[in-house]
């Protein structure tokens, strides 16, 4: 008697537990304009040294933007498989998007890697270190979402769809779609703007 | 099970046009950039611009906040949020632009342009 | 002692230390409230303006409070409205009156903020005297550049004359305040920021540090001293013809932490040395980024 | 192998010494109590783990007194000095006086008013929503030790390193590596790191509470207006305090790994940080006061027998000034040369915030207006709030005018003022609350006649402290002076102010006496009512005091503006309830295992030790899955249960 009680209980929290979630997510918006908001003060100030202009390539953010657009789709697909119940097809997905982000994360590590392995690590000037925590801190928000896909898989396949991990595949959707906005919103002010102005 | 799956085709279509959508804003703001299409303020605006457009199709397509029923509490605070963020960013760039202005040294700038290879102690 | 009593006593004693404390102040003549320069008496002007225009809301709040507590305690079995809770024309009273007052000191404001805008230069018919200050590690440099002095801790300046002072740092965030003359301004290092004031009397004035900057701050003061001009020149002439040169390793030397007891005077001193300072905070480089066309960090 | 850590970090000044002594000495008494009543077990199981908003609440509320009487022996310290050092250096060095003031400053703001607030809103909120938890026990419990883990690294730099000299908002460039290369300012940075963190979970779960969790009868404009005043403050919480998580991350990581956005050199712009951690810190002190305004409205309306006047414009009030208070922060820097336009639109913005705070303090009059007003020690302090409050909001209107704002900023009329402003305002509001719902807790009263005492010898004392710094502020004394020349004719007032601390002080000793001498008599000061000994309004005086650990066996009906009045006054006989299995988290050590692991790692980042603060974070991260990906934390109670606990308190009688 008491399991029902608290399954019951539980299915009845999810919409607490989703729009917690959901403020969550609006302190971690307030927490990126901020970065933003330093970004755009600094990123005139170069010290002398080189500007976005001369460091980014294009081609190469474009191939990341479109990895992780991929992802956030495939992870749209992995929450849709989930509501119609098929766990297999749940599961594939779920790898897919683990593997997609795998690829942006270690893409972008390479880049940060080029650009201190060039000299323009994060002391050299106030623009290179708004830049480094920018985008540094998006890709953390990418690795927490990495390990949080990992861990729900191996749940799933252990314990299958229950209320706990269908609502964490809600929130996980919720938190990689944001992911990919805070993206968009980098590639458009760091890469695009930086290069071309 | 017929509601039931057509309920489930239309969010896949929902997903696949986000995804399009999305795909398309990007890469004209790729090529804008890449061509350098407008001049420097007008660039800025136009790039904001179509990564404003794909925050909101990002919001309704993958997040559904067009389909919330009353009260439409996520929308709510996500107004909120994006009436704090525009305040912050905004006003601390306005502060920011008006104090470094301020702080210039304006005869110190024709000063050094004309001492270029002077070197500092 | 009954309850009576000792309710009277309890608000007296507050009331009374309040008075004593407006009487005593009002007569310690503060420096803000008696000043001795334009800048300064039109800034006090606006503080007893507004002062007096916020009476209309503090007064009656108080002459209410005392009425209701008195008229309305328990004891007195008064007029008993458990729920009255509502009423649109006092509810319009104190939005509306307040956003009148409200309405009034913001147009107060719009103006005197661009009139007394520190870096607004004062329109005088007198030729205005340039100083350059320097807010080292708890000294003030003055440098005056027409008259090729410096000193420490020292500014004497002719009355009746505009003084634009351009304002660094080489020290961490400090403030520039006389509080007799004018109000204060931030120093900061790598940046300049302007101050105008003018002295409309003879006499000594004292001059602050606002901001603290380390551990000699409460030491970081200053004597401002205005003469008549011919007593200016004479008083430059004399500083000029000592043999005391402010080079670059001396101004080193005093750019290091300590505090200093009494004035220093420079009979010269390292042309640009204002310029220099700033430059230490800037690297040199052709495309700089704080160039003279305007700014854009969008 | 410690990184900077070595025997050198222990204190030197005898001051220091001398509190470290303290500190030391309270929580080794603690520990050997502990272990010799044997009580370590019973502190694990009812408060270490505890997930019962008001055990937190209480915990919460004992380390803001604690923290209070460390704060004001630093404002001891402070006023002392300043009387004394008139033409000499007093008896503190200008090191260890720079230290007190940043620590007085920090800890009065981050661990006795927050710390207090958030003990309230977990006590009462609950109660006053009618419902049993609020949404996340598990992140309530976290977020309490998280600001324990802030808690025991201020009061570590007592003992080990030092505190931070540059004041409690720490500007660059004073507080980079350059000025401040030193430990203290990284204590600084991680206590407040790990308590704004705690804040900003507990922001989200009031909100969420407030927003979901309210009885279901009960709509939002039914809800009691410290519920409003709290969801205001949450809203801002949660609006802000990532721009101070920001903002610490930002100058820690230029002390830690050489970046550049605040130093001078190199492009920085310390500027950058004045504008963003104004654009958290004014903010701050509206979540502060909004909940003390809450308190005042529940105790007007309570002690004077009459609904709160103009519920709904009140609402008005506290959401206006919620938004508004996005819209002020540049008042803080009128004098960095931000030009007039620029700082006449922030002048403005900030006057017009007055507006609604003026409506407030009208509708309070204007409940009293026809009312059965009995002046018990919570109308005292709310006596004391309006005079003193009224003052300091005239002065905060003056210094919202740029052109005044020049001569007085940084100036002891601002300390003044903004010492009106949250003694007068926050900490008055909070004691009221205290002594409003200390017998629903405890289920005796404090002892009122003590509680009056207290409240005019803090009231009487910070009119005697404040009144000579607004005259000295006005004479062109600068904040922050650890000695000042003798000519300036300033010593006497400073005399004055030292001896209104000591009238403050004096009023804390009384609140003490009070709290002691009213443990001892409780037998007398029993609440015979039941739970309602001040004849409330909202739903908290329905339970029994000490309410049950699940608060409402049967959620109760809740609908209109002071639901538990009308049913008070409604005769109808009350028809019995129907009792249901209810569902309470189990107690759990997640939060307070996370939170030793964040201390260990901030303390091993303020000592360069890397190895141990790589330890420190991955046990958090671990601990953290871990307790997630676990499923079982709900236990369910069975209504026979419900009734044997019920009739605990003689109330079986309601329930079938």
């Amino acid at each position: 008697m008491t399991d029902t009680v608290i399954a019951k209980h539980q299915l009845e929290s999810q919409g607490k537990n989703n729009f917690g979630f959901w403020i969550y997510i609006m302190t971690d918006c307030v927490l990126f304009a901020t970065l933003f908001a330093t970004y755009a003060v600094l990123n005139r100030a170069t010290a002398g040294g080189p500007g976005a202009k001369e460091l980014f390539s294009l081609p190469f953010v474009l191939a990341e933007t479109m990895i992780l657009l991929t992802s956030s789709f495939t992870c749209g697909l992995a929450v849709l498989s989930a509501k119609n119940g098929n766990k297999k097809q749940l599961l594939y997905w779920l790898v897919i998007t683990f593997l997609l982000g795998l690829a942006f994360i270690s893409m972008e590590i390479y880049e940060f890697n080029q650009l201190i392995y060039e000299g323009h690590n994060w002391t050299k000037s106030a623009f290179l270190s708004a830049y480094f925590v920018l985008v540094g801190t998006h890709g953390l928000h990418i690795i927490t979402g990495l390990t949080w896909i990992a861990v729900l898989t191996k749940k799933i396949t252990k314990s299958g769809l229950t209320t706990k991990t269908s609502g964490s595949l809600a929130m996980l959707g919720i938190f990689w779609h944001f992911l990919d906005i805070v993206w968009i919103f980098i590639f458009s002010f760091v890469y695009l703007i930086g290069a071309s102005l | 099970m017929s509601k039931n799956t057509n309920k489930i085709d239309s969010s896949l279509i929902n997903y696949t046009a986000g995804f399009v959508f999305s795909i398309l804003l990007t890469i004209t703001a790729y090529i804008v950039a890449r061509d350098g299409l407008f001049q420097s303020w007008a660039l800025v605006y136009v790039i904001l611009g179509l990564a404003v457009s794909q925050l909101f199709v990002q919001a309704f397509f993958f997040l559904h906040l067009g389909e919330e029923k009353k009260p439409r509490l996520n929308l709510m605070t996500f107004i909120f949020t994006l009436i704090v963020v525009t305040i912050l960013v905004v006003c601390t760039l306005w502060i920011m632009k008006n104090l470094n202005y301020n702080m210039m040294p304006h005869e110190q700038d024709k000063y050094m342009l004309e001492q270029n290879n002077k070197s500092s102690f | 002692m009954s309850k009576k009593i000792l309710t009277v006593l309890a608000i007296l004693i507050p009331l009374s230390i309040v008075a004593g404390l407006i009487i005593y102040g009002a007569k310690l003549q503060p420096a803000i409230l008696v000043p001795s320069g334009e800048i300064a008496r039109r800034q006090y002007e606006i503080l007893r303006f507004a002062f007096w225009l916020s009476m209309i809301v503090i007064i009656p709040v108080f002459g209410l409070l005392i009425f209701i507590s008195l008229r309305y305690r328990a004891s007195k079995k008064a007029k008993y409205t458990p729920d009255w809770a509502h009423n649109n024309q006092l509810e319009a009273v104190w939005w509306g009156i307040p956003i009148v007052i409200i309405l009034i000191l913001s147009i107060i404001t719009w103006r005197t903020s661009h009139t007394l805008d520190p870096y607004k230069p004062l329109d005088k018919a007198t030729r205005p005297l340039e100083v350059q200050v320097v807010s080292l590690q708890w000294k003030w440099l003055f440098i005056y550049p027409e008259q090729n002095i410096a000193t420490i801790n020292y500014l004497k300046i002719p009355k009746d004359t505009p003084i634009n002072l351009k304002i660094t740092s080489d020290a961490p965030m400090n403030s520039f305040w006389i509080p007799k003359l004018a109000g204060q301004i931030y120093t900061m290092n790598g940046m300049s920021t302007k101050l105008h004031i003018i002295a409309n009397e003879y006499g000594d004035f004292e001059g602050y540090s606002a901001n603290i900057s380390g551990e000699g701050f409460a030491d970081m003061k200053f004597l401002v001293n205005s003469s008549s001009p011919e007593q200016f020149e004479s008083w430059a002439n004399v500083t000029r013809y000592q043999d005391n040169f402010l080079s670059l390793d001396r101004y080193k030397l005093l750019s290091q932490p300590s505090t200093i007891e009494e004035p220093e005077y420079f009979s010269g001193f390292q042309p640009g040395l204002y310029n220099t300072i700033i430059e230490k905070y800037m690297p040199m480089y052709p495309n700089q980024n704080r160039s003279h066309h305007q700014m854009e960090s969008y | 192998m410690f990184g900077r850590l070595s025997l050198d970090a222990l204190p030197t000044e005898l001051v220091t010494i001398g509190g470290a002594l303290t500190m030391i000495g309270g929580a080794c008494t603690i520990i050997i109590a502990l272990t010799y009543f044997k009580k370590w077990g019973w502190l694990w199981k009812n408060w270490l783990t505890s997930q019962d908003p008001k055990k937190i609440g209480t915990m919460y509320i004992i380390l803001s007194i604690v923290m209070l009487l460390r704060g004001a022996g630093d404002a001891l310290m402070i006023r002392a000095q300043q009387a004394i050092a008139s033409g000499n250096s007093g008896f503190l060095s200008s090191d260890t006086f720079q230290q007190v003031f940043s620590a007085h400053g920090t800890i009065m703001i981050f661990f006795v008013a927050m710390g207090l607030m958030f003990g309230i809103i977990n006590l009462v909120l609950p109660l006053q929503l009618g419902t049993r938890d609020v949404a996340f026990p598990f992140l309530n419990s976290l977020s309490f030790w998280l600001f324990v883990a802030g808690f025991i690294l201020i009061n570590t730099s007592l003992v080990i390193g030092e505190f931070s000299t540059a004041g409690w908002l720490a500007y660059p460039p004073l507080s980079g590596l350059e000025y401040s290369p030193g430990v203290g300012v990284d204590y600084w940075i991680w206590a407040l790191q790990l308590s704004g963190l705690g804040s900003l979970i507990s922001g989200i779960n009031f909100f969420v509470t407030i927003i979901k969790m309210r009885a279901p009868s009960m709509k939002l404009m039914d809800m009691p207006i410290f519920a409003w005043s709290v969801l205001g403050a949450m809203a801002l919480v949660m609006a802000v305090f990532p721009i101070l998580t920001v903002t610490l991350a930002l100058l820690s990581l230029d002390r830690l790994m050489g970046m550049h956005f605040f130093t001078s050199t190199h492009g920085g712009n310390p500027m950058m940080y004045i504008n963003l951690i104004w654009a958290w810190g004014h903010p701050e002190v509206y979540i502060l006061v909004l909940p003390a305004f809450g308190i005042y409205s529940e105790i007007v309306a309570t002690f004077s027998k009459k609904k709160l006047f103009g519920y709904k414009s009140m609402v008005w009030a506290i959401m206006s000034i919620t938004i508004l208070s996005f819209l002020v922060w540049l008042h803080h820097f009128f004098t960095m040369g931000g030009g007039a336009n620029v700082n006449a639109f922030f002048g403005i913005m900030t006057m017009v915030i007055a507006i609604p705070t003026g409506v407030k303090v009208f509708n309070w009059l204007f409940t009293m207006f026809r009312g059965r007003i009995s002046f018990t020690s919570p109308m005292i302090w709310f006596l004391g709030f309006i005079t003193t409050f009224t003052i300091g909001g005239m002065t905060g209107v003056l210094l919202a005018v740029p052109a005044i704002d020049f001569q007085v900023h940084n100036s002891l009329f601002l300390v003044a003022h903004f010492h009106n402003m949250i003694i007068g305002g926050v900490v008055f509001g909070y004691m009221a609350g205290l002594t409003y719902w200390f017998p629903k807790f405890t289920g005796f009263k404090l002892h009122e006649g003590l509680g009056k005492l207290a409240a005019w010898l803090w009231i009487t004392g910070f009119v005697t402290a404040f009144g000579p710094l607004y005259v000295l502020g006005l004479m062109g004394a600068t904040r922050r002076l650890d000695h000042y020349d003798a000519s300036l004719g300033w010593q006497w007032l400073f005399i004055v102010a030292a001896f209104g601390l000591l009238m403050i002080l004096s009023g804390v000793a009384t609140q003490i006496l009070q709290l002691a001498y009213s443990i001892y008599r409780r037998k007398q000061l029993v609440d015979t009512t039941g739970g309602d000994p001040w004849d409330g309004r909202t739903l908290e005086w329905a339970t029994a005091s000490p309410p049950p650990h699940y608060n409402f066996a049967v959620i109760p009906e809740a609908s209109g503006i002071d639901s538990f009045w009308a049913q008070k006054q409604s005769k109808k006989k009350a028809k019995k309830l129907k009792l249901e299995p209810i569902v309470m988290p189990k107690n759990t050590g997640a939060g307070i295992i996370i939170a030793g692991f964040s201390f260990v790692m901030s303390f091993a980042l303020i000592w360069h030790i890397w190895w141990l603060a790589i330890i420190g974070f991955v046990g958090a991260i671990i601990t953290l899955i871990t307790h997630l990906t676990n499923d079982d934390h709900e236990y369910v109670i069975s209504p026979l249960e419900l009734k044997r606990e019920e009739a605990k308190a003689g109330r079986e009688g309601l329930y079938l």
